[in-house]
């Protein structure tokens, strides 16, 4: 049995390299063929040719994310017609159903923004920057999004590169031009947070710093007091689920029957320490 | 002493095998390149890589590369860069998409439209370059960003906030040209071949090709256009001069600035067919249309031969560059290897096609 | 060695010049190439201009035929001011140009250099075409008239030998015709037999009418085809003279610069 | 006529400024930029910009992309291209950080190990490059898909699953090469300063700059050197011959092969150093690291006056149009531009400043 | 024109050769450049190659200076068999050649290409370093030797004219000495002085027995410096000829192919 998942985030992010984690453990556990999949860049027109892709090769069962339904839908729904069953993962909760997948894990990034904006807001933050370190991503502006609707205050994106030094270093002017800024959200632990941590570290000014996803050393940040707090989808769970319920599918064809949500989940100082260790393991 | 002869009968010239005239020919490199790659996946790959589903599903991406590979590699020829091609299909496609939702406008004003907006981009690259005497390197480098920036305020003030454009679809069906520039083609076709059993089905009997990408047509006719412009018109004998030596050019009477601003322009269209293709087919346009593809286009085009100093190259041989590298980009999913690795494999593959296909021309035409 | 079997009778001096350079100046950032230099080409005439190394010679032609802007000075053509922004302007005024370095593009064919910036085409409006067949046809017999047998017209020019390559540059001027044909030195890698080719073509060009202007080093060549003499020396000219006025030797003491040279005129018979 | 003077007092020579003389050095047309891109930002940006610490901030990202564009500019300068610089400083900084971090050695092994293994690759790189007579651009590009993978593979097998390899910083801290690599240099000397008052403080009386970021020292020094190697020895000479026409190099007797090879194994060196400085800095590793810098550190060079083709450049041209490309990149955060235009404005900016700096050369250098 | 104030006596028949090339082959692709040419050089002679365009005479001098490996045929150097990998090779073992492509590098200075791969250094250990100020200043002296004043050591050899570059080659060469100096087509670009200066180095340094392989199209050039004379045709050798075995009218007329010359002779004192 062969399992195909497509995702908009390349193997090397390392929010996605989780994901792959979670539908490697479940390839193995369940003992199907799995296979992860991810265009090079951000691209829908390429994503959409490799969902094409798997379903000449007619799988068992097929996983997507769907940042984008129009551009993805077609090749969506040509699985589904193709008889293919097919699970949504990560972003398209809203339209999963509409293009007949079997069901939705995961959690709507811009929901997790805005759970994570009010947290800020709860926590007094008035003024915040959100750090972008791919703009155009639409999942990640998504996610800027939310914030900001969740946040209510001043909301302003700071775009970056993926180098952390100049996250930085840009952080860093931020700050210092302008007083007010008191919450950084981050749109990524290892890339963006990190270095916004450090830099509000520097500027000497007590500053909020959150950000979307986990990394060993920002939840160490986060245990030492330096930063607020990590948003967790547990997207383990998005790869892991999303294929052990394709393996039953097609083994005994049993399926849930409803979305099942994977997050958000906020992790604070209390909680960590115990998620330090998973964390650089690559499982949360 | 038999000079006055003719050529024909020169002591001087050994007789040459027709393989070996053959592969003196830029364009015809890459073909070895073609072969090892499609040798090594059909070995490693699922069978159904050479489908015609298969086929189609490869060349779909290989055609949208191709067709900016061919823009690129007549600019290459010719002498200068446009990096900011990946960066003009995101803009044309925006430009395309706002005129096509926001206005409304039919298909058949808004796609002139479009192509003559990115002419003029490209029309301004050209004329910097030609103006300031600055490598176009640098120039096109800062309309990537900037038209990539442009591209990005431009959709949040069409859509009020979003990073994504959607409702193409919507806009542009029913629209006659709409078949021209998305889908599939010979619809009527494919589907009497899959009655007859020519063309595989899936379950429910709709065949498993449902006709033609229009971009394969499109990748296709452009590559014997631009090779019939390269090798049999006095233009593309500027172009070959223009990129050999500006200044000999120059000298012997050839438009070189002319020639020039004309290719930027050219490539600038090409983004736009890219940009309107996809956005169609897509029926949404995002910040991130297009993003790298300069890059790869490039690539595509040394790949099939063309030298990034200039004056050499081939159509055909972007046309094979980007069938090599749509190849291995997309078949590598039909394998088993871990995606982990896909970038070591892509990296390799690239380098071996390349190699082998060095190789080859050096051992048939006898050079040293 | 005043006679020549070439020499047509008097020199055209009567007739109006075709081009008229007055007073040129050109610098390239602080370096003066020319200092004020006058000429004038006048149909049917041969005008060599000669001088030392680095005298100017080949920066004056090429204000001549639209490479450089002269920094000063005037340019008439056919009696009018006129100023040539691109070598295809002095072109298509009717001034054909070879240059010392051939302005030839080394990876392109034989066929495709000559006929480079002037395709012949066939077929009409939009199949209007490169006319391969016929461009090849025409430079291998324009080679061959010049004494070079090529192997083939799809030779890279980059790949041909010195003589070759310079051969195809000059057939290329006098194919195209013009009313003004410069050469830069264009025997300086030919072999004998392509020499007293190219001398031959200088003689008969103009006496289809055509004004010449030839630059050598070479006294002998020089008097066996000009008709009035120009000599550059460090940017300025020395003056003019007619053929008949001057004699081998004072003419190869004023290229000199009117330096000395190392003692060889007992071997090469008075003149270099 | 009294050429036998000699050229002191040529008559056909103009007398020029000693600013014209000034600016006919390659390396400083990229000041023109510099001063440009700082009063643009003298007038629109925070004043924190032009602070001490406002300048270490800037400087600092500007220094390790310098350090890449030095080596790129050589490489280019010597007529080949080096794509995989950016995947090379990932892949270096992965296995400086297993050799620290998981086996455990010390600096002193780590560090000449680090740069050894990079030379290595660098090597290769460039031995294909002269042994296939391929484009360098393609077989580089190669590797920077194959480096880039094998960072991955490699993260996931020293960690076990994640993109992430951390505790670099306690694996060097204390080591007495660690304050060669990272941190501040003169800590001391700043903090003296800071009590006198000339370096600003925060309220606990710390210095708010804690002393000059090591890079920026790397940098310099780096610079200087290259400057040196290129203008003043015998090696600098066969780079430039080597890049400005390989058969006329190697005709007058110049070993261009080894020069380019040894070319490739420093630009690669350069990309090791920065790996080590991020890594320890950063304390941890990842996939992504240098993504890109590839492109950044040629843009660097370009700025700089490099010529694409080879034989022309200069390393303290690449030194400024770092600083110029570094200072737009982050100076735009302390203006009031609407962050969405920040690609509008690094385009347009890095398109002024070489327009301006060519338009400065002409001008003053009297070239029509 | 047999006897010349330069020759020295007897051509050193008698001493064995420095380079000698047996029945060397060159094909490039399907083009036979070569198709079996024997030659040597002796110490202190002046041995000519000479021949049509085409003839295959670069192409020769390149496989003996290690830029092209023959395709078949032997080259001994001082009675051992040789191969040269690279023209660095070539030169370690003291063979010193002016291209006639000239191998310079435009965008360098002239003092730069002057040293380009023998740079003088001064300092030691990691001070050693390029000794810019004597390399000027060699240039300046050594250019001025040969018959050129230049503005300045600093220029850019692409802004020199054609003689001036092709004097910068030439003057390298005999700077940095050697066994055998290979000239190709020396003089082509070179004004009266210039030339003159050069064949009195030719012999200057034949005298002090280096064995020279010159070659040229020009017949009196030839003659006022040559010892030997060997003609290329259609890449085959047409013989050897010592001096005074031969006319100079019999020598362009090998030199022409054999085929008929347009008719300048007059004009041109028997031979062009
Ligand atoms: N682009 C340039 N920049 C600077 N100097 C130049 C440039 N072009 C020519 N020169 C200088 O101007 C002078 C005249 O050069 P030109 O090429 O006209 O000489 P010429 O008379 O043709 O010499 P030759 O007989 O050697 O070809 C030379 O000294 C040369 O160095
Ligand atoms: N790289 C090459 N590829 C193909 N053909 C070549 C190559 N090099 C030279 N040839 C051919 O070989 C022949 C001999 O060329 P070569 O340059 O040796 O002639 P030459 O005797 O030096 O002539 P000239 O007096 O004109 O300089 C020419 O016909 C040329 O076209
Ligand atoms: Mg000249
Ligand atoms: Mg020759």
């Amino acid at each position: 049995q062969d399992i195909v998942v497509v995702a908009h985030g390349q193997a090397n992010d390392p929010f996605w390299s989780v994901v792959k984690n979670g539908v490697e453990e479940a390839g193995k556990d369940t003992g199907v063929n799995v296979d992860y999949r991810s265009p090079e860049t951000f691209d829908m027109v390429a994503m959409a040719q490799l969902i094409d892709a798997a379903v000449n090769q007619e799988p068992d069962g097929l996983v997507v994310s769907i940042p984008d339904a129009d551009a993805l839908g077609p090749s969506i729904e040509r699985a589904v017609a193709a008889g293919i069953p097919v699970i949504s993962i990560n972003s398209g909760s809203d339209v999963s159903n509409e293009l007949g997948a079997l069901l939705h894990v995961g959690q709507d990034e811009r929901d997790a923004g805005v759970a994570a904006g009010e947290k800020l807001a709860e926590m007094g933050g008035t003024n915040a920057i959100c750090v972008n370190q791919e703009v155009g991503n639409v999942s990640l502006d998504l996610r800027c999004e939310g914030f900001a609707e969740g946040f209510g205050g001043t909301v302003t994106v700071l775009p970056t590169s993926n180098d952390p030094t100049e996250i930085q270093s840009k952080v860093a002017a931020a700050l210092s031009s302008d007083e007010g800024i008191d919450t950084i959200m981050a749109l990524g632990a290892g890339t963006a947070g990190e270095p916004s941590v450090a830099a509000a570290k520097a500027s000497g000014r007590d500053i909020k710093v959150a950000t979307f996803d986990l990394s060993a050393s920002f939840l160490q940040s986060v245990v030492d007091g330096d930063a607020a707090f990590a948003i967790d989808q547990q997207q383990f769970l998005q790869g892991y689920l999303a294929v052990d319920f394709l393996a039953l599918n097609a083994k005994y064809g049993l399926m849930p029957g409803g979305n099942v949500p994977s997050g958000p989940n906020l992790i604070t100082a209390d909680k960590a320490a115990q998620v330090i260790d998973l964390s650089s393991k690559g499982i949360r | 002493m038999n000079a006055s002869d003719g050529a024909l009968e020169d002591e001087r010239v050994k007789a040459e095998s027709f393989l070996s005239r053959l592969m003196r020919r830029p364009e015809l490199g890459a073909i070895a390149g073609v072969i090892l790659v499609v040798i090594f996946f059909a070995i490693t790959a699922d069978g159904s890589m050479f489908t015609l589903s298969g086929f189609m599903n490869f060349m779909s991406p290989a055609s949208q590369l191709g067709i900016l590979a061919i823009g690129a590699a007549m600019l290459m020829i010719g002498g200068e860069f446009d990096l900011s091609i990946g960066s003009m299909v995101a803009f044309a496609g925006l430009f395309f998409a706002i005129c096509a939702v926001n206005w409304g406008l039919p298909l058949v004003v808004t796609i002139p439209l479009t192509f003559v907006f990115a002419a003029c981009v490209g029309a301004v690259n050209g004329t910097i370059v030609i103006r300031s005497g600055l490598p176009s390197f640098i120039v096109t480098l800062a309309f990537l960003f900037i038209l990539r920036g442009l591209s990005l305020v431009g959709l949040k003030w069409a859509t009020g906030g979003s990073t994504q454009l959607r409702g193409v679809r919507e806009a542009t069906e029913g629209d006659i040209l709409t078949p021209f520039f998305s889908g599939d083609a010979f619809p009527g076709l494919f589907a009497r071949l899959a009655e007859m059993g020519l063309v595989e089905t899936f379950g429910n009997g709709a065949p498993k090709v449902p006709g033609i990408p229009v971009e394969i047509l499109w990748f296709v006719v452009i590559a014997a256009l631009a090779t019939y412009v390269l090798l049999r018109t006095p233009a593309g004998n500027w172009i070959f001069a223009a990129g050999g030596d500006t200044n000999a050019a120059s000298n012997s009477g050839v438009p070189v600035a002319r020639v020039k601003v004309s290719l930027f322009m050219l490539t600038a269209a090409c983004a736009a067919l890219v940009a309107i293709i996809t956005v169609i087919d897509a029926g949404s346009t995002d910040a991130r249309r297009g993003f790298q593809k300069e890059f790869e286009a490039i690539i595509a085009a040394v790949i099939g031969g063309c030298l990034l100093t200039g004056g050499y190259g081939s159509a055909i041989g972007a046309f094979f560059g980007a069938i090599i590298f749509g190849m291995v980009v997309i078949g590598l999913t039909y394998t088993n290897f871990d995606q982990d690795w896909f970038q070591v494999f892509l990296g390799a593959m690239l380098l071996i096609a390349v190699l082998f296909n060095n190789a080859i021309r050096k051992r048939v035409t006898g050079e040293r | 060695m005043t006679d020549s079997t070439f020499h047509h009778g008097e020199a055209a001096t009567a007739q109006a010049p075709i081009v008229e350079m007055r007073n040129i100046e050109k610098h390239f950032g602080n370096i003066i190439a020319l200092a004020g230099v006058s000429f004038d080409v006048r149909p049917g005439e041969c005008h060599c201009l000669l001088g030392d190394n680095g005298a100017g010679k080949s920066t004056f032609i090429k204000t001549m035929s639209g490479v450089h802007k002269p920094t000063k000075g005037e340019i008439l053509f056919e009696g009018t001011p006129m100023k040539f922004d691109t070598p295809r302007d002095a072109m298509e005024a009717g001034i054909a140009t070879v240059f010392q370095d051939l302005a030839m593009i080394p990876l392109m064919s034989v066929a495709r250099n000559f006929f480079m910036g002037r395709e012949p085409t066939k077929g009409r409006g939009l199949f209007k075409r490169f006319d391969v067949d016929r461009a090849n046809e025409i430079t291998m017999t324009e080679m061959r008239k010049m004494g070079i047998n090529l192997r083939g017209p799809d030779q890279a020019v980059g790949t041909l030998s010195g003589g070759e390559r310079q051969t195809v540059a000059i057939a290329r001027a006098v194919h195209f015709g013009a009313k003004v044909l410069i050469l830069d030195e264009p025997t300086s890698a030919l072999g004998v037999r392509q020499t007293s080719n190219v001398l031959a073509t200088i003689d008969k060009v103009r006496n289809q009418g055509i004004g010449v202007v030839f630059i050598s080093h070479n006294v002998r060549h020089a008097l066996a085809v000009g008709d009035r003499f120009t000599v550059l020396n460090r940017g300025k000219t020395l003056g003019t003279a007619t053929r008949g006025e001057i004699s081998p030797e004072e003419l190869q003491d004023l290229m000199a610069g009117g330096q000395e040279m190392a003692q060889l005129e007992g071997s090469l018979g008075g003149t270099v």
